[in-house]
């Protein structure tokens, strides 16, 4: 049954607009311990940079590890924002609605994250910026048929897109804002509205600009994790990253933490600024059934992948199976992981009373994550460890506390920076819980009531 | 302005494994030469050792009848090198002798070259390389002393290359086979290493690297790297069996 | 149209059928039995020339075998549009019978696993028969059994509307099994239907992963591609659709279902039509370019086999016509609004598919040393000889002959979603706009 | 570059397209138009270079180096190719010579040490060599002179000459230390082939080698010549692969490299070498009068003792391979050693370092009559004499039983002052001798040194002493080439602190001393002393540096060439013959635990520090051991069965336990080990040595029980140790990755062949 309670546009607009108007305390007690997580990593990377990578666990031959693996499950983060408002937009999805921008702004903001970690993890992150075109005149380029160079450039792509994504949706609610403010903050939103009235041209022009910028957003959203994927894939130096289905393994598996990351956040969300009327059990129940299906799929790329490495018989690649199911603490990590990102949440899923709970929603979430955190982990590094036949160099990796302290800051970043944006911004769309409302239907068949939506002839 | 030589040299390597006896007189003579850094007790309990040629031992067998099995292993400067197309720099590149050369002050450390190479032989400078100021007094002028956070790896001794060729075009002559070696080829006390102009058909290298030897064979053939570096197989005449000669 | 008079119109075009169809059905007979000559002809050749017979055989299950999943995948979604070609699709369960002829053949046909590198483990007995044999026979043979069932369980309402119009004896008393209507039934059979469903896809993607591995990938040596079964997945996905569309399309212009089938059924499908066009790149270009990239000589001699080299007349049709064209002319809408553009642009898919598969099996099936590491020398190209294109043109038109004869068994519209779709559809009027109510049981 | 418009057309076309199609494939034009500004740094050769030709002195073989110097600064030592020892080449410790003269830890000037607190003050050479000056006299003028005691290393050339004539005339005791001395080599060779000087081993012509213990390839007495001439022997042109046999209870390097390793009971070598005797005359395949001699002209009747079944017992062969494989192995090595000539039997390292060496040794070598390859191509070929008559040209060690003697000297306090040069032997002396204790007796010890040792440190004198590349000096090698050879050493730097050479210094105390002794010694310097050698050398008129021309010439020449040499110069001696075996053998007596639980302890060489005399040398410490791969630590090499059995792991600590003491070590299971043996490298227990050494891992000889041979020869290998278990752990530090390296099947990265296709 459907939890909903009528509201008023201006109720919509006192609630959605609270966090930015009135901040509860609670907000400044995260923000403040987050914040302080964040400068920890900041001293750490000021380090690396001071002394060198050595600081870290790398070796030979782990020459990648905790950072990679931290970018990889950022973007898979980052995969959400657009997934669920680009597709569900495209598709007319109603469960969207109050997730849409949240899922945005996880996407920017866990992309700006994933986007430091290779920089982070450079030997010499003062010349980061060498892998872009920028001096002409020298004649000096960066060499296109590296994926070192694909990926910033792809990234920075999808970055600047779901930016200008998040602001044309935000417009209307700047707006608002704008309204209901003073002085220079009250300057500043006038600005960034631009000249926002609510006509209907205004309204229908947002409108097509959201579809074609999914549209374009859509192909970007695949690419980025695609090349991603072929940081790893296309490496004939590690016969075990050396396979086919990684582009849209890669991508699948980030839609299935990317959206389990924004079920997180929306009940997060739901805690800390009291949105009952807004983030409702229907809406985490449609969002949980979509979660199941990309589980399925993803669990299903995840044994092709699996199999198709023993299916040579190759000794390279069977040494990484085998280090995955026999060896510790690889078989720990393997275990928790098929646990956590699967066999746990997913079949409770296919309970109603789950989908509909906002705690049990919130852990298997959780869940999902700490398992895609280790699935990437479990891809890149014990292939590392058993490159190739010259068994004399193979070697293992365990993680600094700089690599660890740096990997909890990320996370501490990502919101840190949700808590500001939610401080300056809306985190649910008003003009789409507006629309939601008038959209809203009833049929009646017999005796019963059926929920139903308006559509288009 | 590149450095252009007006002669068709490709510097390649024989390693002959029958010869080698696992004295280490190579990985010793090229950390002298190439002002690799020291190998501390710290460096190798993080495996993080540099030694940009290093003799891996493997052992075949049991007690009593056990092997043990030598190969000296340095960058096989693969004529169709994975590690190169993955820096997204140009930190390093196949130059046209036929040398994987790397580019210190590009090279940003990524170590994707690292991941990519199939024979693990890129080392990465964890930590920005010490000596005790006495003993920088050994370091080679003719060689960077490479900073941290960069890869560096076996350059042929590039420089004893370019230093043999300049003396070559003062005198107007082209380089003499056997005129000058890389320092680990000079050390190699067994003959186990030769180095050459492969492009040159009667230089010593070139004879040993020829198809049709019967020992011939190189690392990871199957990987197309195309290695300059030829391998001639080690010879147990008690051999049980005739194995390991796939070319797989 | 009132739903008694959907049902009896339906029934009436199911039990009586006109000339054309008659012909029709003649005809195809009389190709089928080319085919069974062709067949006859090819007895004793070697494995490298049932290339062509493999293709077909891989065809007829990436179509017809594939096509039901179209019904069962919109049933999951709720799609409102989806009611009126879900049967069509599901009718193509009875083609998997058929197809089951072609299979025995590769059976025999299949190279010991011997002195290969693979996972699969040699049989105990007879020494011939391995998990290849064992498991894709049962998979294949589950999903025929699968997809009769799921058309039954679908189609049990029908027929006991049939029974109720031949006054409740023959044939479709026993297909009715009793059917009443009673809401614990329909409980059942929706149940039922999401269980088969379920089960029924997973199957497809099952056997699609085992043919494609069995039947192909592991002809080549060294050819390993995690992905390819996926991609084998998702171009059966595609011609799935195709095959839908093309039967609505028939339907709808000389099979007198216009009525029936609205222009927002074509619009749905066509949509994921496009989708599945730009995955078959996608999945495509992710195998593709790690080959190419990884430059292995392995990978680069596969490449060569199955995309440039002998065979890259296949490939650029298969190319062109399931993904760059399809891309090309589906991303505009008036045509995807279009029955006729999109019925001609499915058929153009279902060609290139055809194609598709003759470069993958007719390339793996000529290899004659499976139990080489790596495949070392591209070998040259077979081509077709008079009797595979018999084979082609018989099993094509057998299965087509099959379809049409059960057309006349089961009604090619679901009577009873018909009914459904008129309950749950109400027109509003939302400020001065009229709009579609649509109701979302739960 | 000068862009034309034409070419930024080309370019700008490349480029876009290059980024649209990924053009991996090729190197695209564009990336020669990248690679021209990005000069690599090694593109630019700068600066000039010298190459002076010199000796290396980092292991007793002293062999001929050329060394690099730019800026006045030695920049890499490499082989001379003239040399006729190295040929060019030189091992991995020659290399760190360098080290050596830069090390951080350098005397830079002389030191004294205060007795009671142990500090030590910096000095002036003056000072120093004042208070050393004053003593001698002072002693000798009380006619105290034998109250003085001299310890080098053994000195061949001018500098042991210059040493002698001091001591002599001085009347000093002068004695020569070395941690593994050669007296059972020289003694063997002295009553087999009746030589003074070590022969020349002709492995490059021998078709089949049999070795016994001498670990010829790593350390044993001139390894760079032997892996020359190792080469040749496997892959030289225009001859067939040679077959190594090494005979050996550890598997040294040589065993590794060998194509069959026998791993027999340790001392159970001169068993072996006289079964094969008996099977070689058995066969009939041996030399008739050789055999005769051997057997005393019984047959093989006067070999009884030496049946082949009973020696593959005694020799343990039968419990490793069981008894009738290694009765067939012992038949094929005989046979093989006879048929396939020239062979040539060479002993060794452990072989001889039992209470039966000598035994183990003479059977040895008397093998090598029965094939005829005594004084022969590809066998055992003999040195002529040195050139120059009164230099010594063969320096060994004295044995333990002299050092027994100076301890229980000191410890009576006979003597007064002691001087050392080159010498640790605080650390090279077995533990059991507290040698320490009986030197801190003495009331003066004068420490030559370059960087302080373990022997520094109790010193109360050091004099901080050129390093080599700072002095002159010659060298008569021992084992010489086959021919007559002189090796030149000169300075190639200028010395970087205020140091002196230790010759230099004695030249300059002697006539202070005594006027007498002034007489003896009339040079200023080392220099003048090599330059009157060379002198000698010219006067020969002959060698390949003869010269017309004045002396200077010649002078020049032998300088810039590193040495002099005659390959004509070849030995006119004749061998003795072989002479009769003993009826019975000899057999090695261990000291410590005899139970079943303790183990054969074999102490070896390692292959950078030696016994430990480069130890302060960080490229040494940091060259992985040749099997173990292990580097910077000190270890025990155990089989890995049995390391299971007493279910220890690698990285565990345990002690080693004998009658002479304890030591700690880092368990390291091998697949290569025989059960009933380990094995530690030396090199390592410093306490003090430069930052490199100290304090690091364990010294073996603080185990070794001071066991003795029939010629007084420390028997380093005839302690026996029980393993004891201690809680702690550490890692094991190897080059080798974290699992043990072994092949993987399918793809190896060593391929092997039987070589029939004749290469
Ligand atoms: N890249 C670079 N180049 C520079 C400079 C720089 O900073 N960087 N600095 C510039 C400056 S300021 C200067 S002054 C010049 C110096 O340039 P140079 O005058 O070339 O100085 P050095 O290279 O120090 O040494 C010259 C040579 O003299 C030798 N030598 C040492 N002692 C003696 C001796 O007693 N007698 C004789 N005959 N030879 C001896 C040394 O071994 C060396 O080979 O370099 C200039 N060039
Ligand atoms: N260890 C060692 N010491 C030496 C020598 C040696 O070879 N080795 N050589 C000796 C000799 S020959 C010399 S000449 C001296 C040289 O000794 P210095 O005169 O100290 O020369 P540099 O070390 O080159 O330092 C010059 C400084 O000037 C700065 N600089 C560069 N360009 C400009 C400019 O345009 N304007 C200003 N204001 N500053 C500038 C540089 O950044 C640098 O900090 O060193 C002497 N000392
Ligand atoms: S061996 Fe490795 S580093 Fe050297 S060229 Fe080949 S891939 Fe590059
Ligand atoms: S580590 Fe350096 S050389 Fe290697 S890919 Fe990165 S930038 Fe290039
Ligand atoms: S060729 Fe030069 S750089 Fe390469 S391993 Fe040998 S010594 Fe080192
Ligand atoms: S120097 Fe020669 S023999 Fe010694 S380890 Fe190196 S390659 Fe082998
Ligand atoms: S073996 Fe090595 S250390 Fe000894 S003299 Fe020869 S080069 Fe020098």
């Amino acid at each position: 049954m459907q939890d909903r309670r009528t509201l008023t546009d201006i109720q919509v607009n006192e609630t959605l607009t609270n966090t930015v108007l009135k901040t509860p305390l609670l907000w400044y007690v995260i923000l403040a311990f987050m914040g302080g997580i964040v400068m920890l990593g900041v001293v750490a990377v000021g380090l690396l940079v001071n002394m060198g990578q050595g600081l870290n666990g790398y070796n030979r031959p782990v020459m990648w590890a905790f950072f990679l693996t931290n970018m990889v499950f950022w973007i898979g983060i980052s995969h959400a924002g657009v997934m669920l408002s680009a597709i569900l937009r495209l598709a007319q999805a109603e469960f969207r609605r109050p997730a849409t921008r949240a899922a945005e702004v996880l996407t920017v903001f866990a992309l700006a994250t994933a986007g430091l970690m290779p920089i982070v993890h450079l030997g010499r992150l003062w010349r980061a910026y060498w892998i872009f075109p920028y001096d002409f005149s020298r004649g000096i380029w960066p060499d296109v048929r590296s994926q070192a160079v694909w990926d910033p450039h792809a990234i920075s792509t999808y970055l600047i897109g779901s930016s200008l994504f998040i602001f044309v949706a935000l417009i209307p609610d700047l707006a608002v804002l704008r309204d209901r403010t003073t002085g220079i903050v009250h300057s500043i939103y006038t600005m960034l509205a631009m000249g926002w009235r609510g006509t209907v041209r205004q309204w229908r022009l947002q409108a097509i600009a959201g579809i074609i910028l999914s549209a374009l957003l859509l192909p970007v959203f695949v690419s980025v994790h695609s090349i991603v994927s072929w940081d790893f894939s296309m490496l004939v130096g590690v016969p075990s990253w050396h396979t086919t289905i990684f582009a849209p393994y890669f991508v699948i598996g980030a839609v299935h933490s990317g959206v389990a990351g924004v079920i997180t956040v929306l009940v997060l969300m739901r805690w800390l600024f009291g949105w009952h009327d807004y983030i409702r059990r229907e809406h985490i129940d449609s969002l949980a059934r979509l979660l199941f299906v990309v589980a399925l799929a993803w669990f299903f790329f995840f044994m092709l992948e699996f199999m198709f490495g023993l299916y040579h018989q190759e000794g390279t690649e069977m040494v990484v199976r085998e280090l995955w199911l026999f060896h510790a603490p690889w078989n720990a990590i393997f275990v928790i992981f098929i646990l956590t990102a699967f066999v746990i949440p997913v079949p409770l899923w296919l309970f109603r009373s789950v989908r509909r709970s906002f705690p049990l929603m919130f852990f298997t979430t959780i869940l999902v994550n700490v398992g895609m955190w280790l699935e990437r982990f479990l891809l890149i590094i014990p292939g590392l460890e058993r490159k190739h036949p010259f068994t004399f160099s193979w070697g293992e990796y365990a993680p600094s506390i700089f690599e660890i302290t740096i990997i909890t800051a990320t996370f501490a970043l990502v919101a840190t920076m949700i808590l500001l944006f939610a401080r300056a911004f809306p985190l649910i769309p008003l003009g789409d819980a507006k629309e939601a409302r008038v959209l809203r239907d009833e049929i009646r068949i017999g005796r019963r009531t059926v929920q139903a939506v308006l559509r288009e002839e | 302005m590149t450095v252009r030589t007006e002669w068709d040299h490709k510097w390649s390597m024989v390693v002959d494994i029958d010869r080698c006896t696992g004295c280490q007189a190579c990985v010793v003579a090229c950390q002298a030469e190439n002002n690799v850094p020291i190998n501390t007790e710290d460096i190798f309990k993080q495996s993080r050792a540099i030694e940009w040629i290093r003799i891996e031992r493997y052992w075949e067998g049991e007690f009593p009848d056990v092997k043990a099995r030598y190969l000296p292993a340095m960058c096989q400067h693969c004529g169709n090198a994975p590690c190169e197309p993955v820096c997204p720099v140009y930190a390093t590149y196949h130059n046209d002798e036929g040398l994987n050369v790397q580019v210190y002050n590009r090279c940003i450390g990524t170590r994707f070259c690292a991941n990519n190479c199939p024979f693990e032989m890129r080392f990465f400078n964890w930590w920005q390389p010490v000596w005790p100021e006495s003993l920088r007094n050994q370091l080679n002028p003719d060689v960077t002393v490479r900073n941290r956070g960069i890869m560096e790896k076996c350059t042929f001794c590039v420089q004893r290359i370019r230093r043999a060729e300049r003396t070559a075009i003062q005198e107007e002559r082209d380089v003499k086979d056997g005129e000058f070696a890389p320092a680990c080829v000079q050390a190699c006390p067994t003959g186990t290493l030769v180095f050459g102009n492969s492009n040159d058909p009667n230089s010593r290298v070139a004879q040993l690297m020829k198809s049709d030897h019967p020992r011939r064979y190189r690392l990871l053939e199957h990987l197309g790297t195309e290695p300059n570096v030829v391998y001639l197989k080690k010879v147990d005449p008690y051999l049980k069996e005739e194995a390991h000669n796939g070319s797989h | 149209m009132a739903s008694e008079e959907v049902a009896r119109d339906v029934l009436q075009r199911t039990f009586v059928k006109g000339g054309r169809y008659w012909q029709a059905v003649a005809v195809l007979a009389v190709v089928f039995l080319l085919g069974v000559v062709g067949f006859i002809l090819k007895l004793g050749d070697e494995r490298a020339q049932w290339g062509y017979f493999a293709a077909t055989f891989s065809y007829l299950f990436t179509v017809a075998q594939t096509a039901p999943v179209v019904s069962v995948a919109l049933r999951l979604a709720k799609n409102h549009w989806r009611r009126p070609l879900a049967r069509a699709s599901e009718l193509f369960a009875v083609v998997g019978l058929f197809n089951l002829l072609f299979f025995i053949p590769l059976l025999i046909l299949l190279p010991s696993i011997e002195g290969r590198n693979t996972i699969w483990i040699l049989g105990v007995w007879p020494s011939r028969f391995y998990t290849p044999h064992i498991f894709d026979t049962l998979a294949l043979v589950g999903l025929v059994v699968l997809g009769l069932l799921f058309l039954w369980t679908a189609a049990v309402p029908d027929f006991a509307a049939a029974r109720e119009q031949r006054g409740g004896r023959g044939r479709y008393a026993f297909l009715a099994l009793g059917w009443q209507g009673t809401a614990r039934q329909w409980r059942i059979q929706r149940a039922l239907l999401g269980l088969l469903g379920g089960l029924y896809f997973m199957d497809v993607l099952t056997t699609h992963f085992l043919i494609s591995s069995d039947f192909s990938m592991a002809l080549v040596p060294g050819w390993v591609d995690s992905i390819y079964p996926t991609f084998h997945a998702l171009t059966g996905l595609q011609a799935a659709v195709a095959v839908t569309i093309v039967t609505m399309f028939l339907l709808r212009t000389v099979g007198g279902y216009r009525e029936y089938l609205p222009m927002e059924s074509f619009w749905g499908l066509s949509k994921i039509l496009l989708a599945m066009s730009l995955m078959w790149f996608y999945f495509w270009w992710s195998a593709f370019i790690t080959f190419w990239y990884g430059r292995l000589p392995v990978e680069q001699n596969i490449i060569q086999l199955i995309m440039f080299g002998p065979y890259r007349p296949f490939f650029i049709i298969g190319f062109l016509f399931c993904c760059i064209f399809a891309v090309g002319l589906l991303i505009w809408n008036p045509l995807r609004k279009s029955p006729a553009a999109m019925a001609a642009i499915a058929a153009m898919i279902l060609v290139g598919g055809f194609f598709d598969r003759m470069r993958l099996y007719v390339a793996s099936w000529s290899l004659a040393d499976t139990t080489e590491h790596e495949l070392t020398k591209v070998p040259a190209a077979i081509w077709p000889q008079v009797p595979d294109l018999l084979v082609i043109a018989g099993g094509l038109a057998g299965a087509v002959l099959v379809y049409m004869l059960a057309t006349r068994v089961v009604p090619v519209m679901s009577i009873w979603e018909m009914k459904e779709l008129r309950l749950y559809q109400v027109p509003r009027q939302l400020v001065r706009r009229r709009m579609l109510s649509l109701g979302k049981p739960e | 570059m000068d862009l034309t418009r034409r070419r930024f057309l080309q370019l700008s076309g490349v480029g876009a397209l290059g980024a649209i199609v990924f053009n991996g494939c090729s190197i695209p034009e564009t990336e020669l138009e990248i690679q021209s500004p990005v000069l690599i740094p090694e593109d630019v050769v700068a600066g000039g270079e010298s190459w002076y030709a010199s000796l290396c002195r980092q292991c007793p073989s002293v062999e001929g180096v050329l060394v690099r110097v730019v800026e006045g600064r030695a920049k890499k030592v490499e082989g001379n190719p003239e040399y006729p020892l190295n040929l060019g080449k030189h091992s991995a410790r020659c290399e760190a010579a360098l080290q050596e003269l830069y090390h951080p830890d350098r005397l830079q000037q002389p030191f004294r040490r205060d007795g009671a607190t142990g500090q030590n003050k910096p000095i002036t050479w003056d000072e120093g060599l004042n208070e050393l000056v004053t003593r001698l006299k002072a002693l000798r003028d009380a006619g105290q002179a034998s109250r003085v005691l001299v310890i080098t290393d053994p000195l061949r050339g001018h500098l042991g000459k210059v040493t002698q004539l001091f001591a002599a005339a001085y009347g000093a005791q002068h004695l020569a230390f070395e941690p593994m001395e050669r007296v059972v080599l020289r003694q063997a060779i002295k009553d087999v082939y009746g030589q003074d000087r070590l022969p020349h081993f002709d492995i490059g012509n021998s078709a089949y080698v049999l070795s016994f213990g001498a670990d010829f390839l790593g350390t044993w007495v001139s390894p760079v010549s032997h892996s020359v001439a190792y080469g040749e022997f496997r892959q030289g042109e225009g001859r067939g692969r040679g077959l190594l046999v090494q005979v050996e209870p550890r598997f040294s390097m040589t065993a590794a490299s060998a194509d069959r390793w026998l791993p027999v009971r340790p001392g159970t070598e001169g068993l072996l070498a006289l079964a094969l005797a008996r099977e070689i005359i058995a066969e009939g395949l041996a030399d008739p009068d050789a055999a005769r001699a051997l057997t005393d002209g019984r047959g093989i009747a006067a070999l009884d003792a030496y049946g082949l079944e009973r020696v593959a017992d005694d020799t343990g062969l039968t419990t490793y391979f069981g008894k009738e494989r290694a009765v067939q192995l012992i038949q094929e090595v005989a046979h093989d050693f006879a048929t396939k000539r020239p062979s040539l039997a060479l002993g060794g390292d452990t072989a001889a370092a039992h209470t039966n060496g000598l035994f183990n040794l003479r059977a040895i070598y008397a093998l090598n009559y029965l094939v005829g390859s005594v004084g022969a191509k590809g066998g055992v070929i003999f040195n002529p004499p040195s050139p120059i008559d009164d230099v010594p040209d063969t320096a060994s060690g004295a044995p333990l039983s002299r050092w027994q003697e100076v301890a229980e000297r000191l410890q009576r306090g006979e003597f007064d002052v002691v001087i050392t040069r080159g010498v640790n032997l605080v650390h090279g002396l077995p533990g059991a001798l507290q040698f320490q204790e009986a030197l801190k007796k003495a009331d003066l010890i004068v420490s030559f040194a370059s960087v302080p040792d373990d022997t520094t440190a109790i010193a109360d004198l050091v004099l901080s002493e050129h390093v080599a590349l700072e002095a002159w000096g010659d060298d008569i090698p021992d084992p010489a080439p086959g021919y007559q050879t002189v090796g030149f050493q000169q300075p190639v730097v200028r010395p970087l602190y205020d140091s002196r050479a230790f010759g230099d210094v004695l030249l300059a105390i002697a006539p202070e001393i005594g006027d007498d002794l002034g007489a003896a010694l009339p040079w200023n310097t080392m220099q003048d002393v090599v330059k009157e050698g060379a002198q000698r050398l010219f006067a020969l008129n002959r060698g390949w540096a003869k010269a017309t021309a004045p002396f200077d010439a010649f002078w020049v020449r032998v300088l810039g060439g590193g040495g002099w040499w005659d390959t004509t110069a070849i030995s006119a001696q004749k061998a003795p013959g072989a002479s009769k075996a003993p009826a019975e053998p000899v057999r090695p007596s261990f000291a410590g635990d005899a139970s079943s639980d303790a183990f054969y302890l074999l102490p070896f060489r390692s292959h950078a520090l030696l016994e430990g005399r480069n130890a302060h040398l960080p490229w040494l410490q940091a060259s992985p051991d040749p099997t173990t791969t292990g580097v910077w630590q000190t270890w025990v090499e155990i089989n890995q069965k049995e390391a299971e059995r007493l279910e220890i792991r690698e990285g565990d600590l345990v002690e080693l336990v004998s009658p002479a003491g304890a030591i700690e070590v880092i368990v390291y299971p091998t697949p290569a080990a025989a059960p009933d043996v380990l094995s530690v490298p030396m090199g390592q227990g410093h306490a003090s040595y430069g930052r490199y050494a100290k304090k690091r891992g364990a010294n073996p000889f603080q185990v070794i029980a001071p066991q003795k041979d029939e010629t007084g020869a420390l028997a380093w290998a005839a302690t026996r140790v029980v393993i004891r278990k201690t809680e702690k752990r550490t890692r094991m530090i190897k080059l080798e990755g974290l699992v043990e390296a072994r092949q993987m099947e399918e793809s190896p990265v060593i391929q092997v062949t039987r070589g029939e296709e004749g290469s």
